[in-house]
């Protein structure tokens, strides 16, 4: 185990895939600047600076990826995919199927997104709910350092186009990285915590504030398991129902817009398949229906906190 | 290959071209078809520019591609089978008359989105330019196209990472129901690619032996440079947008102009004036472009739809 | 009451709030080639064609909108969204709460989606739920002549951006429409059929799936209750609420994917805010996780249809 | 007025633009205001080209913003509160520092969304040549956001429709941590803009009074004949792309160039030396400059923080 930030274990991520395969390359607006270690193994033919444009850049990667590369294309923030929609929608996600399966589209598209940092909607949108609503393409969106290297290699080995969001406040969290090779297979989720009295589910950052609210319920005596979602398309749902099934009770949350966000999915999904084991109504912690503000205590009450979500778990079982 | 053979194997091809949309618009009518979007007008510029390419390389197009495909060899029994919804098609019934990909020609990545075209090609070339080979990679794409963004956003990046790109605008004057006047001040489109650093050129996309000669000329370019080159073929759509069009929206004198100017007829009369073509031969082809298409018409009906399964196959790798 | 197309409803709808307005224009590709009606009335300032750059248009009807006009853009088919969707979900969906309030978009942007053209998933990407999920914006898709207008001239009067869908199989659909003024409010859900042992839950085309389901159930003795949402964002989620409340049963239906769907957040509310009245699971017929395929029998089997919904909602009433 | 009182006030104007970013970099260090995109170095395009404009006249704007909305004469108080998302700020907090609008100014519709200032920018225009009035719309934008698309679908559409558009790009060189020659082989972008129809023209963006002249030129024309026009600013970002940043990546010899390229060094010298200038009045302008600061940065750290119903307040009209 080593102990790294999850920015460091994308970036080992990425040199070891592209170490692994002469394939990969990885481009992006300041993706040779910011990435100079990545430059300097691989020169710049595999780690490019590109044009301000995201749309052709996401295009660039759908082609190239057709045609026998595996690129990693930086589009910076999730609001800057709105860009690149038909790129990945229109063509990475659909020409497999509309061409009868001629071509594959091996690619990662990453972004951060997420509370932290300030900066306000335009750079703060929780958009990964579009991408799973979306035929052909995959999801990640990883809550710690030794998942983030993991997933990522997953990623870029994927045959599909993955986006892989990076929740932007864990940037600079530390977290153990098991030493030597680290695969993470796409569509498993991770049971954090085990607890029978009710299930909390989530990605990203709020998974730590839902382990960070399960703390406190234990301290009521309340055993909460936690299961961090990791890879929102394909969705693991035998991990999810086997745990409704366990607590009878379920709390989704996440930073992204509660209306057709992943928890609906996910409460919609149990309210089929566990519904006999349900013993209390489904609740979701999400964001608002509303533009991430930019101002410091906005952006915090923005996103589902642990003392919120503890009292919605709380409510729960005491049938309140 | 003489010129007399290869002006009367570009006639000969062309009308292959026509008499598979000119089917095709008869299969729409009988109900037997969806709606399509023909190139009726257009054969020289498919068949200019795809005969001056080389096997390796590869070919873009867009929802008007029944000439590009058929000019690369394209077969019209699978052609007709993909517009049908049959499983024989070249997509397994799966595409439909807009998005009509083969691999196996090197025809790849065909995409209905207008500008869908231009955004893949760059990762096209960009695969040719780092995985070795002398191939190119051909993109033909619209006026209307031209208008997207992407066109400058595809043009910069492919001019600033030196691909191989060879982008043929078969600009014909219309953006489905909106004519190119209403659209954009510029005459062309080759300003634009100067200004960003790429080399253009226009020919009159009505002649196949100009088009040829101005695309063996690009080719070349391209190819030994390994950087982009615009080409825009000045031409025109005869028929309407999607079938069926009444075209009650175009100029009569403009339309009657252009079909002065069918690149089937003018090229016919070129071969006939210089003594290249006899009436014989004119009748020979007419009836092999008539069998051809009278046994892709039979191909497509008796090919199977294919099972709801396909529906979800091919979603993911 | 006159019996008109669906295509005539918009048409008629247009017209109208041209003609009380004079700030509402309209533009698109071929707009004015092919609304010639409007054009002859309105003039070619009011009644544009433009080049080919949804972007644009959406931008330029995002710009519009702030500083006084109220301006109707059709992008024509769905997927052509994703090329505008920094515009629509960006500037239109969060200048507004971006700058404290400062600026107000009353647009519509207005699109065909569904299955019956047989042109495939480039033309035939039902979207909606993209929309939902963005913050800011409205969205409507009507299923009947006379919502198609009442709902367009009320989206058109609306002060904020509002998605009109236009499911493509309806627009030759005869409908009669209520002479003389009609305004149907946006966010207000339309009991089609009463019912007390099932609720089927539906917009656009999928509504008379359902309503041709609920003659069969009738047949069986099971009695549907047969809900049009009409508007998709904002839900009505007292209506949705009250029927389920009644019926204890729940079948949601659209031809959009299942994942992260309209479906999907309606199963979810109701899991939450209606749980002690259900009675059995929430089902949700939904189109597959695909692209929409070209081929006329495929296309027709990707979209629920009345057999199958039948029978789903017949399951839930015998318990099976 | 005198051109030795525009001199001059164009000078104290960039002072405080200076001033202001230099406050926000201060306060960032002490961590009490997120980051930000200063315009340091680009102070001569905001001022030279926003004095150009009259009070009718609109302006859009991007991430660097501070120079347009303090040049058209915006309250640092409320700026400063904005930046550190207080109650009292243009826009209630909600935006930080990165798309202040300010409608009483006529500063609209400021997007963080490279390009975004573009696309809607013709919207405006249409409005405004729809609406009646002689005003106008200037559209500032960067060179980055040149490589957009959306940069020539905007140009075009104002082109055919008419607009009454400034577009003014500020080429600064830099496109966040990726120098302008690495994403392009365009020299500048005038030749896409006359590619379009639009007409264009280049400046020296570091001489506020070169500005100032190239901009009412500009100005004037598109008021009276209500089509876009091109204006491009060529200039440096003396600062990194976004605070902080140790502008490791920049070549030092071009950052010392531009440095002694100053735009408030260049404007001083030549007031200075046409005897316009007196060393009492700089001290009294940096005093005046200082106490200005001071005081916003009083007022904002006294402006309360939003309460927590304005995040869903103004999301629906
Ligand atoms: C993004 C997008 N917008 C609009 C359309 C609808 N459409 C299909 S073809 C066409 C006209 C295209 O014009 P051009 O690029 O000149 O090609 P042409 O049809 O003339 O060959 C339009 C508007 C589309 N398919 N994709
Ligand atoms: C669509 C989009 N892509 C990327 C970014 C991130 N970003 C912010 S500013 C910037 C550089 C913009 O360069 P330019 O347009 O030249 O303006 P400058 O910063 O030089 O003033 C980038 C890449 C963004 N905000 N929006
Ligand atoms: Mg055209
Ligand atoms: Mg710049």
């Amino acid at each position: 185990m080593t102990s790294m930030t999850v920015n460091d274990a994308i970036s080992a991520a990425l040199a070891e895939e592209m170490r692994r395969d002469p394939t990969v390359l990885m481009f992006g607006e300041g993706t040779a600047t910011k990435r100079r270690d990545l430059l300097d193994e691989f020169g710049p033919a595999r780690v490019r600076n590109t044009p301000l444009a995201e749309g052709i850049l996401a295009g660039t990667a759908a082609g190239a990826a057709a045609t026998g590369l595996r690129p990693v294309v930086d589009l910076l923030f999730a609001p800057f995919l709105c860009y690149a929609m038909d790129e990945i929608v229109n063509s990475a996600g659909k020409l497999r199927a509309i061409s009868g399966g001629q071509f594959s589209f091996p690619m990662v598209v990453m972004a951060m997104t997420g509370a932290g940092w300030g900066v306000g909607a335009q750079h703060n949108h929780n958009l990964e709910a579009w991408f799973v609503h979306a035929p052909g393409l995959k999801v990640v969106m990883p809550s710690n350092a030794a998942d983030f290297k993991g997933l990522l290699k997953a990623a870029i080995r994927d045959d599909n186009p993955v986006l892989f969001f990076t929740d932007i406040a864990l940037g600079y969290a530390e977290g153990e990285v098991p030493d030597g090779e680290l695969v993470v297979p796409l569509g498993k989720a991770a049971v954090r915590r085990e607890g029978a009295d009710v299930t909390l589910v989530s990605y990203a950052k709020t998974v730590n504030h839902c382990l960070d609210a399960a703390g406190r319920l234990a301290e009521q005596g309340i055993e909460a398991e936690v299961v961090d979602l990791r890879t929102l398309k394909p969705l693991d749902e035998d991990t999810i129902l086997a745990s409704v099934r366990k607590t009878g009770r379920l709390v989704v949350v996440h930073e992204a817009s509660r209306l057709c966000g992943v928890g609906a999915e996910i409460a919609a999904l149990v309210s089929e398949k566990a519904f006999r084991s349900l013993r209390a109504p489904v609740l979701r912690l999400t964001g608002p229906d509303a533009p991430a503000p930019a101002s410091y205590p906005l952006e915090q009450a923005f996103v589902p906190q642990a003392g919120a979500i503890a009292e919605a778990a709380a409510g729960l079982v005491r049938g309140a | 290959m003489s010129n007399h053979h290869r002006g009367v194997e570009a006639l000969e091809r062309m009308m292959l071209i026509r008499a598979y949309e000119e089917t095709l618009v008869d299969l729409h009518g009988r109900g037997r078809a969806a709606g399509t979007c023909t190139s009726v007008g257009q054969e020289a510029a498919a068949v200019g520019v795809v005969s001056a390419l080389g096997p390796d390389d590869q070919i873009l197009t867009n929802h008007r591609s029944a000439g590009h495909l058929l000019a690369r060899g394209a077969d019209p029994r699978r052609m007709l089978a993909e517009v049908t919804g049959k499983a024989d098609g070249y997509c397994k019934g799966m595409s439909g008359s807009l998005h009509i990909a083969a691999k196996e020609l090197g025809v790849i990545l065909t995409s209905t989105i207008v500008g869908g075209e231009l955004a893949l090609a760059t990762g096209v070339g960009l695969s040719r330019s780092m995985l070795g080979g002398d191939g190119i990679v051909t993109c033909f794409f619209g006026d209307g196209a031209a208008c997207e963004g992407r066109f400058q956003e595809s043009l910069n990046l492919a001019a600033v990472w030196n691909l191989p790109v060879l982008y043929v605008c078969e600009n014909n004057q219309w953006q489905a129901f909106v004519h190119r006047k209403e659209t954009t001040l510029a005459d062309g489109v080759t300003a634009q690619a100067a200004a960003l650093g790429v080399a253009a050129a226009t020919v009159d996309g009505n002649d196949v032996e100009a088009v040829h000669a101005a695309a063996a000329t690009a080719v070349e370019t391209v190819r030994r440079t390994r950087r982009p080159y615009l080409l825009e073929a000045r031409t025109y759509r005869l028929r309407g947008h999607f079938e069926p069009d009444d075209q009650s929206y175009v100029d009569p004198a403009e339309l009657a102009h252009w079909r002065d100017r069918d690149p089937i007829l003018l090229q016919r009369a070129r071969l006939e004036r210089d003594g290249l073509l006899s009436a014989d031969e004119v009748l020979r082809m007419e009836g092999a472009v008539r069998r051809t298409m009278d046994e892709a018409v039979a191909f497509a009906e008796a090919s199977p739809y294919p099972g709801f399964d396909q529906i979800t196959a091919a979603v993911y790798a």
